[in-house]
């Protein structure tokens, strides 16, 4: 029997439960147009959009690390405007689920981006970024402390009358905390994790290799440090979690769902292998298969842990 | 554009650091100037690696590699039947030029890779052509019994003098242009190459595409990691807009990767 | 010429700056008897000491993950007494430069580890250990606020005479404030990082790895992001810098004093190569004479950054 | 003990999943039950595995390898020539039985290895032997050419019964224990047949050794993560202390790896 691989995220029902991460997946069009029809993901995240276009930093913006990668895009993008007349419409003719990363470095910049995409048809959910660990000026302090969170996500969700997932910061020193506060403040579901703010040196040199200093590391590397990050998140709130963090093969993914996660994201395996979030969608149903899981649901929090 | 799961079919040393690699895909045809995306075997490194699509036919590509880390050092070391994904053929290559202008190719070490595609294209649609070849020294100079055999009219430099003119190539070739009738430019190699292309085609009014290279993270234009700078100071992808690109919609003081 | 490799940490003065890290050295024993003159190290740190002796966690303790492991071992240890009467006259012996990292529940337990220690001929210097990320109880507070961190801090400050090494946890939201914490109350140098706290999960018995659920992650992992907290804190503090995580061989070794670091301390690399903190001596000389440099302190903070 | 860069001499497969592999190193001798820890080729894997070491003899040791993950299967693939690490001999062998009692070896698996290893040593001394030894079908059960000429007294059992007596090996020991004055008991393998092994040991009054085995990152006693239980509820070291020990040192109601 085929396993009902559905899932809920606030009011929206994705068809499964991968989804491609913000920043790893342009717009779409790249993947729609060359490798598969990204209707049959759970669901698409934009690259993170804000209220004026980010031109981001200088080169050099990645650099490979052991197991993942350091980038410092500098959240360059295209701005609200042109991701409603250019984008926007392309991802709506697809049929893909759209979910908008959207950053901002102020309350109101969130809440007018929010406020704007809330009348956008093919908007079917928010994803507020709150970490922003590559912008200077921008977002580090919601990321890591509770009370600015709330603020942040609370304006937010008046602005935005769908599903809001809050996507946290690795920095916060307590996820249970963050995660906690921004239930509160209204979030329909939490992701994490996004990436670890972290540094690579040229010997030769002597100069660090991203033109930025430090940048964002993903990739395998981070993968245990995300699935502790998403354990705690799921013990501490009601509200579904979505993983990210590492996640290159559908063992991954069910790890990310038996620690907590009701749905899950695939960033950096994009680039390592474009077709990385369809073998997912199929690991994940031959693990149910195998394991005689009806719903994949099932798998949320299954962990078991001694006591 | 397509990701195969191949194997290597052919690896053969061309100098000291430089490996000639062949395996099937299942993609029809290419641009000239167009690249691929190559998992290594292998665990020893993260990303894939973009190398220029030297040739292509029936079926099978041929790369060019040379060894300058542990990525090219692995893809170099492995042996024929080692699986390899191979995502291609990436970004956007040279545009040909009018009929009537003779395509004046500039190439710079391992730069032979994209520009031997190039010639051997030109050269089968009986077009007029001349390769500007320059290389440190004899030994990287490669493809030049292929070129031989193709009937390319090749002028070489190198660096020791040690085959063809001794200096850079763009010297070479800027003393040669005034005896060339609206000549279009064609480049690939390192990045002060480019530049001198670049700065040749603005003094003479030539037209000039120039192959750029980037630190890619993915090679299909959705992380925004090889962005390099257009004419306006905006970023466009390398990988996507690019790598080949007409030398003016580019910024040439930015410093290079 | 042979390039000076002598760094100071504090009022000690260390042959080279390769230290070998606490909880990957034991008490010096085995690499002494089969390896290498352990006295060729800028120095030893011991397993963290405790007041009372700890068994540790129960099996499994380690796991592999990409490009790292995971340990939960507990912080087990002989207890101040053995140590004092069974490790320490061996390290002695050897001549090796010991640093006896300390490691509390309580401000109170810190401070009489800490004095009982001051009275301990040769114990050159102090490790606070205030994270602890794999024990319940213990210590995480002290890692993660500033505040607690300078009151455990100024405790031991008072109660030992030599030099004060505090390592911090890199759940540290802000590491800056942290080291400034730390400088203020009193410690001589600053290292950095401890393990991130991290998971392992096993899907086809649904069930952590780890018997203690999370463990810390080490190894090449994380030196991205041990980088970037180096960096923050040679930033923020004048007292030295001691880099920690990932460091593999002499080139990430260099990478950490271009950093900031004044010296660096091998951990996971000792499993790997038991001869590692050996050959990352020679290659940090092998480094400084091709390069030119005649006292190995010249690269630290070396980093030459664009701004 | 001493860490030594040596090359794979010899890479033999036993069965579908098990090789013998061959290694030079430069230590003199070794104690029956220890083990090395290797390096495994490529970049696989981050930390070395642990091997019990089957034999040494002029020089060269040599391990028999069950493939189980990802080392092992990329250990198993290497070639001849292959450059390794080889950490060793590790931890506390065998202790040898008084002069006068049978030594009753007990062998599952790829447990057959340091078991092989100590039958050898102890017939080289002209000691009385006999060899228990069980796996799950007759292709798992490796070493049985050497084992003959060495002139082993050799009892084998096969869970499917196609080899020697049908079951498992420890009922097969226990049947034929009473029979065998003042036997001491020296077992390799699962946890399973070790516990077993300390029960008959306990029941019968008679002395044994087991080998444990437990997830190692180093090897060499100094990071505390393989540590089991003695009797007294006190962790001790698998790598250290162990991976022999005499089953009357451990707790056996304690749950396995
Ligand atoms: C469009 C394009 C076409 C190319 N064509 C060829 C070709 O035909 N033949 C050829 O030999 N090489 C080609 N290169 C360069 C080749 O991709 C790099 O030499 C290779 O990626 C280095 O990998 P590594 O692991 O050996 O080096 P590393 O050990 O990673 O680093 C060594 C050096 O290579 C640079 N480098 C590393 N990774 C990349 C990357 N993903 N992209 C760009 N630079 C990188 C680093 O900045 C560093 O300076 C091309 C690059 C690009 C962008
Ligand atoms: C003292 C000792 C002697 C051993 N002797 C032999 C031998 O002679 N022949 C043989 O084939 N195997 C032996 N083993 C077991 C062997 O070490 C493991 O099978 C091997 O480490 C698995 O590595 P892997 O990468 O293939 O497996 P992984 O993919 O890492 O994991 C597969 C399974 O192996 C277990 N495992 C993984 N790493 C270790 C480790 N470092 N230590 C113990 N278990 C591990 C895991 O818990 C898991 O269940 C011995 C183990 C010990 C502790
Ligand atoms: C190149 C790149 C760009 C990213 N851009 C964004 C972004 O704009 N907004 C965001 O919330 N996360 C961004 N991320 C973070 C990812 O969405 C994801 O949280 C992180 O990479 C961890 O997942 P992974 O290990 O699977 O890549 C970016 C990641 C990468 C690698
Ligand atoms: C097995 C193990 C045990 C450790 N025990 C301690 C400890 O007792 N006290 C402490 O301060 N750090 C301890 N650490 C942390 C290390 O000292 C070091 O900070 C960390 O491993 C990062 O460095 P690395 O990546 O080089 O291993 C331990 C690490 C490992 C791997
Ligand atoms: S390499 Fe990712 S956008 Fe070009
Ligand atoms: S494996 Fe490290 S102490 Fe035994």
């Amino acid at each position: 029997m085929k396993p009902d691989l559905k899932v809920k995220i606030g009011s929206l029902t994705l068809k499964n439960p991968v989804i491609t991460a913000s920043g790893t997946f342009g717009y779409g069009e790249e993947f729609h147009e060359s490798f598969y029809d990204i209707a049959k993901l759970g669901a698409v995240v934009t690259k993170g959009i804000s209220l004026k276009p980010r031109a981001g930093n200088e080169m050099p913006r990645v650099i490979e690390t052991a197991s993942g990668m350091l980038n410092a895009i500098g959240l360059a993008n295209v701005g609200l405007d042109a991701f409603l007349s250019d984008k926007l419409p392309y991802l709506a003719r697809t049929g893909a689920v759209v979910i908008a990363n959207i950053l901002g470095s102020t309350v109101e910049e969130y809440a007018e981006v929010a406020r704007r995409l809330d009348s956008a048809e093919g908007v079917m959910a928010l994803e507020q970024n709150i970490s922003c660990p590559n912008v200077k000026c921008g977002g580090l302090q919601f990321g890591i402390d509770p009370e600015s969170a709330a603020v942040a996500v609370r304006a937010v969700r008046k602005a935005f009358s769908r599903t809001l997932i809050v996507k946290l910061s690795p920095q916060a020193s307590s996820i249970p905390a963050m995660a906690r506060a921004c239930e509160e403040a209204g979030a329909d579901a939490i992701s994490l994790i996004n990436t670890i703010p972290a540094m690579a040196i040229d010997v030769r040199t002597k100069k660090p290799v991203l033109a930025n200093v430090t940048g964002g590391l993903s990739g395998p590397a981070i993968k245990p440090v995300a699935l502790r990050m998403v354990y705690e998140a799921a013990g501490a709130v009601k509200i579904p979690i979505i993983g990210i963090g590492g996640i290159m093969n559908a063992a991954d993914a069910v790890e990310f769902m038996l620690a907590g996660a009701s749905a899950i994201q695939i960033g950096t395996a994009n680039f390592v292998r474009p077709m990385a979030a369809m073998e997912i969608i199929e690991g994940i149903e031959v693990y149910c298969r195998e394991n005689s899981i009806s719903r994949v649901g099932e798998l949320t929090g299954a962990l078991e842990v001694r006591s | 554009m397509n990701d195969c799961a191949t194997k290597i079919e052919l690896i053969e040393a061309l100098s000291n650091d430089a490996y000639r690699i062949r395996f099937a895909v299942d993609w029809k045809a290419f641009d000239p100037g167009q690249f691929v995306m190559m998992g290594i075997p292998g665990n020893v490194v993260f990303l894939r690696r973009p190398f220029g699509i030297a040739r292509f036919s029936n079926g099978v590509a041929e790369i060019c590699c040379k060894v300058v880390g542990r990525g090219t050092r692995a893809l170099s070391d492995a042996k024929v039947g080692t699986r390899i994904d191979v995502l291609g053929p990436c970004g956007r290559g040279f545009r040909f030029p009018q009929k009537e202008e003779p395509a004046i190719l500039v190439a710079g070490g391992y730069g032979i890779g994209p520009i031997f595609g190039l010639c051997e294209a030109l050269l089968a649609q009986g077009r007029r052509c001349i390769l500007y070849y320059g290389a440190r020294e004899t030994s990287h100079l490669l493809y030049l019994d292929e070129l031989a055999k193709i009937g390319a009219n090749v002028k070489c430099s190198t660096e020791d003098g040690s085959h063809g003119a001794r200096g850079m190539i763009a010297e070479l070739l800027e003393k040669d242009l005034d005896n060339i009738e609206k000549p279009s430019l064609f480049a690939c190699g390192p990045h002060g190459l480019s530049k001198a292309v670049a700065e040749i085609s603005r003094r003479r009014g030539v037209p000039a595409q120039v192959s750029m290279e980037s630190y890619m993270a993915c090679g299909i234009g959705v992380c925004l990691g090889c962005a390099c700078k257009d004419a306006d100071g905006n970023f466009v992808r390398t990988c996507r807009e690019g790598p080949v690109f007409d030398v003016r919609e580019l910024q040439w003081d930015s410093s290079p990767l």
